[in-house]
């Protein structure tokens, strides 16, 4: 067995009305990737805030050994210093400063009381270069998309160079490619003798790439699997409580009349009014039917459903429904049109972290609720409640405030949101990123009977598993344009891929 | 939850009942009928105001012109009344001067997106450099009786002002927390791209607020034209300042989304019975502003280390 | 200034009082801690951290003494009606036995005043008068008397021919209004006096200074400032002696800074107009004991008058008053 | 991108130039060298304190206190001239006392978490209480002619105060722009949690703003002092709002982690020349209230409309 690195005993860890961590003990070993999986909620990420020293130690009872050494971490300093770094599920980068900065973020020093900022530049390339991420060091970080302003994340924790990496959901918002950079880095790092915690609800790449799953569940360690005995089901069934035999539950609808159509669709570049986003993209989407969007990511998907929902501005297209055109100017208009849009980045536009789960789930329907303006109490918690429910969404009850949620729980309640709105066309842009399988497979249920309902759906998704099982159609994009249309049954990650990365001129 | 709140909202009752008590056992005349109901009108003045302005702070918005709306909307009303018009009409024009401010305001902050701080400094530059220009810096006088009585008629020897502020109190809070529209001011507060996102007319919403604000502030310059039998050219002048810090100190967040108008309201008495006791226990002028201060932070910061007691539990 | 001992002195003795029980507080005098009666006024002050308040407040002071009662002071530290009415009603409530201040504005602190009177407490007005309202007495030469001598100094000193400038503090204020509009009345009928311009420098001496520098620029043709109340003519006064411009401009102000007396000794400033703040506390506290003590008041109306300070009685005028 | 930015920056004159070419185009004493000398030294005194305003609006914090700083500042420094105490000493002790307000004002936001409004406005009542005890409303008068000479004297024509300025913008700007402590001072403005998170330590770089921007208003206060002959008991009263309107002008984000030194020049520049046009183009006082006011929304209007205009392209 190799040295153990790490370990952390009887972590305890409670918020006001929740036991996020029940007793927990860990161990770590040199030159391991080691996996914790497990359901939203389950503390997987304030386990590993209490190891980067993000949770203060007198907030928490355990101990936490560094290669066997007792550590007290007051803040991050103090367990950089130890050799650990750590990449928040929540993006905590500074939007305002450039790319190089936010790699150094904290750590300018070493270039100087007076920085020096070649040295700077010079030293963030690097890591931009082992991440292959082409960006200049100098850009804001605010100009880039959430999938470069991740990789700019995993740079900064790979400066500290750090003994013990922890990457929780580094890959939410990557794609195939890009992830499979990452891993690259990861083995690379673990062939050194560093170690790598990983938290993903990804289960592909984590039985791929990991050493040893640490599955939890309810705060505490249900089970703990070396490589060669790792079982797919059975760590889903300890995952979620039960057992599961097809992630899927996809079943063919039948498919009605058209319910939207997009026509023509333009999105300028916010910067540069020659360039475009979006050029020209059509599409129609059907009663009960869900499509598909694929594309790499960067390729203006978002932009896209953001221009039809009247979040972003356009500089042309035409929305109709059932074959009415409608104006859409604001997301008031798409919403009294029946569409429903669950954004890309639940933080910045997705809900209000100050409110309860309750008053967010209700926010986009407070005419469902209200008589002449007045707020039916009883009424609101009854719907709310019914959402709350179906969707599971693991709080202690509705009147906790949304930001102190889990990151996949928080997503639940967003999508309860716009459930609530009973949208003819509901658009999810990666509905099911940060989400555990458990409640994927809820997720997907429910649009399975959203559909059935004759719902159209539109679905962004760069998880190309889910792209392929899910949509009844997929059309791809490429730079902006659309490069190719598929139908479920001649669809595969070959096809998609090929489409994605083919340019269209 | 429900129950936490109510206690959080009582525990910021202490800092000011600890102040009551101690100025009443040195100075029982703090407690005489009298003193009270003077407490009670300053306090009802400012409050009236101060809902206004937790609007604006629940929206996430700031307002600087308050005080010379306060200025404006007397001045007008005066002078419609030294015109010998209707008392109503002119009450009405007061009101009429108030609410364009809001509006101009909502304008340049929500439409035009100029920082709200400047903005509203500059309505408030301008508004009472119109009341500079219409008043020759001389207050309008005399005011009729009938429109006296709305500043200094009593009801059961209370003050009219205290009926009016108790009630609109009532309906902002209900407003708050029952209605659609508060809801939404919340929202708009807390995360306004969300709030867009998810359907609110955020601009509609902030508007409102700054009208709201502006309406109030006029509407308080008129009874306090009432009260003094004058409209005062420097009426409401650094009133704003006082409003923010008595909202801030009924534990509205200056950045939106978080607070309550019936904090509000502990927040103006404690403004108001500080520079009372400060009067009523004799502190040499020299030293009121000390001791305000010191009693202003340390109202403020007993609450904070309440909270920070608690969560660190 | 040893003011604050003597107002906190009082204000000690008064709390003791106070607090020995407020049951015999409308018994009129009570007992103070050496067994003697006195009466407890209360002086609402509109400008408590102001020289010429202060001077005021000093005279209050020495009249409490030479009469054995004691006096309170409330005010602000600035200028504000609101304020100043609400300290009123305090001390109506708190039941003084006396209550001397001023009408800032008669309009709004005459229906007070009138509060007072029905409330059984006498009330005299020093330095600016309210005479439709029931006050007592009131001690002080109208601002507007006072104004017109400045006029009338304005014109003597320039021999009639002068194109001026003023600094006044706020807009807004009463008290400046009225000392601008005898100015300006008593300049109306010179032929060759005229004033170019008004600017506001809101008491703040490097706002005035800022206003005197740019008005010396904007109206090349002035010969002469006038300051209508204690910061205007020192503010020009340094900017003048700065500039080298000493003598060559007239200026006249008011209140008795020492900053001011000095302008004067040096000949930057040509005079300043001088109230008796003293003399109206003063003989306030001596009218409202009178009263207190069931005197019929002859004179309800009295005139302190002003002295117009010039480097001639600069040295002496303190004396003279 | 460095290009942009510098270009953002020099539009941003337009405003300003406008204005200066209207009044000198009206009266062309404008141009004329002793009112531009008379216009750089008011620019100087808002702008040393503007400087530190910058500071503590870039860490997302607030300073209320700064005028009564001023105010303590110079009053502290003419107590121990009117003693007789050495010059050096006197400065020294005026900017202790300042520094002292600016740790209580960092202990109270930064330590004990009072919102930093109501902290630094009851700092302010303190400051200015103590100066109303000290001088009893008198100024300090008068003051050795040594000391005078720091806000009096001139370089080639030039007020020092100017040179001070200049000196401290320079320096100000290079901290911000190039060291490891102003980059970390735009971050924890930007985001507090994730600096913290980053091993910035948030407590000291919020507490050495809040102690900087004392002092460099203490300092101006002094140098005011020594301008004015005397130090004056209200001297600084209202320069909060004024400073932090000018910095917001020169396009500091009032929320944090957004804005330049540089802009703060535009700002305080903008904010003096205005009220320096008022008094040469003959505006009746009266009216300079509504000319400002209209003036500064402008000036911000223009720019927020280009922005808008790009990004509407
Ligand atoms: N600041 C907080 N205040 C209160 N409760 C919190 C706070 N942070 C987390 N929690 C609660 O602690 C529990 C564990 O949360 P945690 O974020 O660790 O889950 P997770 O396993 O990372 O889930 P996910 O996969 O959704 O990210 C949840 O029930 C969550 O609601
Ligand atoms: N604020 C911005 N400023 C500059 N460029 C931007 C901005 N937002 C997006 N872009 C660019 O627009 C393009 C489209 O990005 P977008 O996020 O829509 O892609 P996507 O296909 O939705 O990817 P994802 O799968 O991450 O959602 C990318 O090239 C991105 O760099
Ligand atoms: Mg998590
Ligand atoms: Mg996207």
């Amino acid at each position: 067995m190799a040295k153990m690195v790490l370990e952390m005993q009887h972590i305890t860890k409670t918020f006001p009305g929740v036991k996020a961590l029940d007793d927990v003990s860990l161990q770590a070993y040199e030159g391991e990737i080691l996996s914790i999986v497990g359901e939203n909620g389950a503390g997987k990420s304030t386990l590993m805030k209490i190891l980067s020293g993000s949770y203060s130690c007198d907030s928490y009872a355990g101990n936490i050994l560094v290669e066997g050494k007792t550590m007290q971490f007051h803040n991050t300093r103090q367990s950089e210093e130890a050799g650990i770094a750590m990449i928040y599920q929540e993006l905590n980068m500074h939007l305002d400063l450039s790319v190089a900065e936010n790699i150094f973020l904290g750590g300018w020093k070493q270039f100087g009381n007076v920085i020096k900022w070649n040295k700077l530049y010079q030293a963030a390339t690097e890591y931009l270069g082992q991440l292959q991420l082409d960006v200049e060091p100098t850009e804001i970080l605010r100009n880039l998309n959430a999938s470069k302003q991740q990789l700019v994340s995993i740079a900064r924790a790979l400066s500290h160079k750090p003994r013990i990496l922890i990457l929780d959901e580094p890959t939410a918002s990557l794609t195939e490619t890009e992830s499979a950079t990452l891993f690259q880095i990861m083995l690379n790092l673990k062939k050194q003798g560093y170690t790598c915690v990983l938290i993903s609800h990804k289960l592909d790449e984590v039985f791929a790439y990991s050493d040893r799953i640490v599955v939890m569940r309810d705060g505490k360690v249900i089970n703990n699997h070396n490589r060669e005995e790792f079982d797919q089901s059975r760590i889903i069934a300890e995952m979620v409580g039960r057992k599961m035999d097809n992630l899927y539950p996809k079943c063919k609808v039948p498919v009605g009349e058209v319910v939207m159509e997009a026509r023509d669709f333009s999105v300028p570049h916010p910067q540069n009014a020659k360039k475009k986003i979006v050029e020209d993209v059509s599409f129609t989407v059907r009663k009960g039917e869900i499509l598909g969007i694929g594309g790499l990511v960067g390729a203006g998907r978002s932009e896209l459903v953001n221009a039809v929902f009247g979040i972003i501005g356009k500089q042309s297209g035409a929305v109709m429904i059932d074959g009415r055109e409608v104006q859409i100017r604001k997301p008031e208009d798409a919403i009294r049109e029946g569409l429903a849009l669950v954004t890309e980045d639940r933080k910045l536009d997705g809900f209000v972290g100050g409110m309860s789960i309750e008053e967010n789930i209700t926010l986009a329907s407070l005419k469902a609720i209200c008589r002449y303006g007045i707020i039916n109490h009883k009424k609101e918690q009854l719907s709310a409640r019914k959402y709350f429910d179906e969707l599971k969404i693991k709080a202690a009850d509705m009147t906790v405030h949304m930001e102190t949620l889990s990151g996949g729980n928080q997503q639940k309640a967003v999508l309860s949101k716009w459930l609530m709105t009973k949208p003819r066309v509901l658009i999810m842009d990666e509905p099911t990123r940060g989400i555990d399988v458990g409640t994927k497979y809820e997720i997907y249920k429910i649009m399975v009977e959203l559909a059935r309902q004759g719902i159209a759906i539109i679905m962004i998704s760069s998880e190309l598993p889910e792209l392929i099982s899910m949509s009844d159609r997929i059309i791809v994009l490429s730079g902006g344009k659309v490069s190719g249309e598929l139908q479920q049954e001649d669809a595969s990650q070959e096809k998609v891929m090929e489409l994605a990365t083919r340019m269209v001129v | 939850m429900k129950k936490k709140i109510s206690m959080n909202g009582l525990i910021k009752i202490v800092p000011l009942a600890i102040l009551c008590i101690v100025t009443g056992m040195i100075n029982p005349v703090f407690f005489a009928g009298s003193n009270l109901i003077d407490l009670a009108r300053s306090v009802s003045f400012l409050l009236i105001v101060s809902v206004g302005v937790t609007y604006v702070l629940l929206g996430a918005s700031l307002d600087m012109s308050i005080g010379s709306v306060m200025g404006l909307g007397g001045a007008i009303c005066g002078l419609c009344l030294v015109n010998s018009l209707p008392v109503w009409f002119s009450i009405l024009m007061g009101l009429l001067a108030s609410a364009v401010v809001g509006i101009v305001n909502a304008v340049l902050i929500v439409n035009c997106r100029i920082p709200a701080l400047i903005a509203t400094l500059g309505t408030m530059y301008v508004a009472r450099g119109i009341v500079n220009v219409l008043t020759k810096g001389e207050p309008y006088y005399p005011l009729p009786d009938e429109f006296k009585v709305l500043g200094q008629g009593t009801l059961a020897g209370i003050p009219y002002s205290v009926f009016i502020a108790a009630a609109i109190v009532l309906i902002a809070h209900f407003v708050i927390k029952k209605t659609s529209y508060g809801r939404s001011l919340m929202a708009v507060g807390g995360n306004r791209e969300a709030s867009r996102v998810s359907g609110i007319n955020v601009k509609r919403v902030l508007f409102s607020a700054h009208v709201l604000v502006s309406l109030l502030a006029g509407f308080v310059g008129i009874i306090m034209a009432a009260r003094l039998s004058s409209a005062q050219p420097n009426a409401g002048d650094g009133w704003e300042m006082t409003a923010v810090a008595a909202v801030i100190i009924g534990g509205t967040s200056m950045y939106g989304g978080y607070g309550s108008v019936l904090g509000t309201i502990l927040g103006c008495a404690l403004m108001e019975t500080i520079s009372n006791a400060m009067v009523l226990l004799h502190v040499s002028v020299y030293w009121q502003k000390i001791t305000i201060g010191i009693i202003m932070v340390a109202a403020v910061g007993m609450d904070t280390f309440r909270l920070k007691k608690i969560a660190s539990k | 200034g040893n003011t604050n001992t003597n107002t906190q002195e009082a204000a000690e003795t008064q709390d003791q009082t106070a607090a020995e029980g407020s049951a015999e507080a409308d018994t009129g005098a009570e007992e103070t801690a050496n067994g003697e009666n006195t009466y407890q006024y209360t002086f609402v002050s509109p400008l408590v951290s102001h020289e010429y308040w202060i001077d005021v407040e000093e005279g209050i002071q020495a009249g409490a003494k030479e009469q054995g009662v004691d006096v309170a002071v409330l005010g602000d530290t600035k200028v504000d009606v609101d304020a100043m009415v609400k300290y009123i009603d305090t001390a109506i409530a708190s039941k003084v036995d006396g209550i001397i201040t001023m009408a800032l504005s008669p309009a709004a602190i005459g229906p007070a005043i009138d509060r007072a009177v029905d409330a059984g407490i006498p009330v005299v007005l020093v330095d600016t008068d309210a005479p439709e309202s029931k006050r007592a007495a009131y001690v002080g030469t109208s601002n507007y008397d006072a104004g017109y001598e400045a006029g009338k100094a304005m014109i003597e000193a320039t021999g009639g021919k002068a194109k001026i400038g003023i600094i006044r503090g706020t807009i807004g204020q009463e008290t400046d209004n009225d000392r601008i509009k005898g100015f300006e009345d008593a300049i109306k009928d010179e032929p060759d006096m005229e004033i170019l311009t008004t600017e506001a420098c809101n008491s703040d001496m490097l706002t005035g200074t800022q206003k005197a520098q740019d008005m010396l620029k904007a109206y090349p043709e002035m010969t002469a400032i006038f300051g209508s109340e204690g910061t205007g003519a020192v503010a020009a006064g340094k900017v003048l002696e700065e500039q080298g411009l000493s003598g060559t401009i007239t200026v006249i102000g008011w209140d008795d800074t020492d900053e001011c007396l000095d302008f004067i000794r040096t000949g930057v400033v040509k005079g300043t107009i001088v109230q008796k703040p003293d003399f109206m506390g003063r003989k306030a506290v001596e009218l409202l004991t009178r009263i207190k003590n069931g005197e019929d008041l002859t004179e309800t109306v009295i005139d302190s008058g002003v002295t117009f300070v010039t480097a001639e009685n600069v040295d002496t005028y303190k004396d003279a008053q």
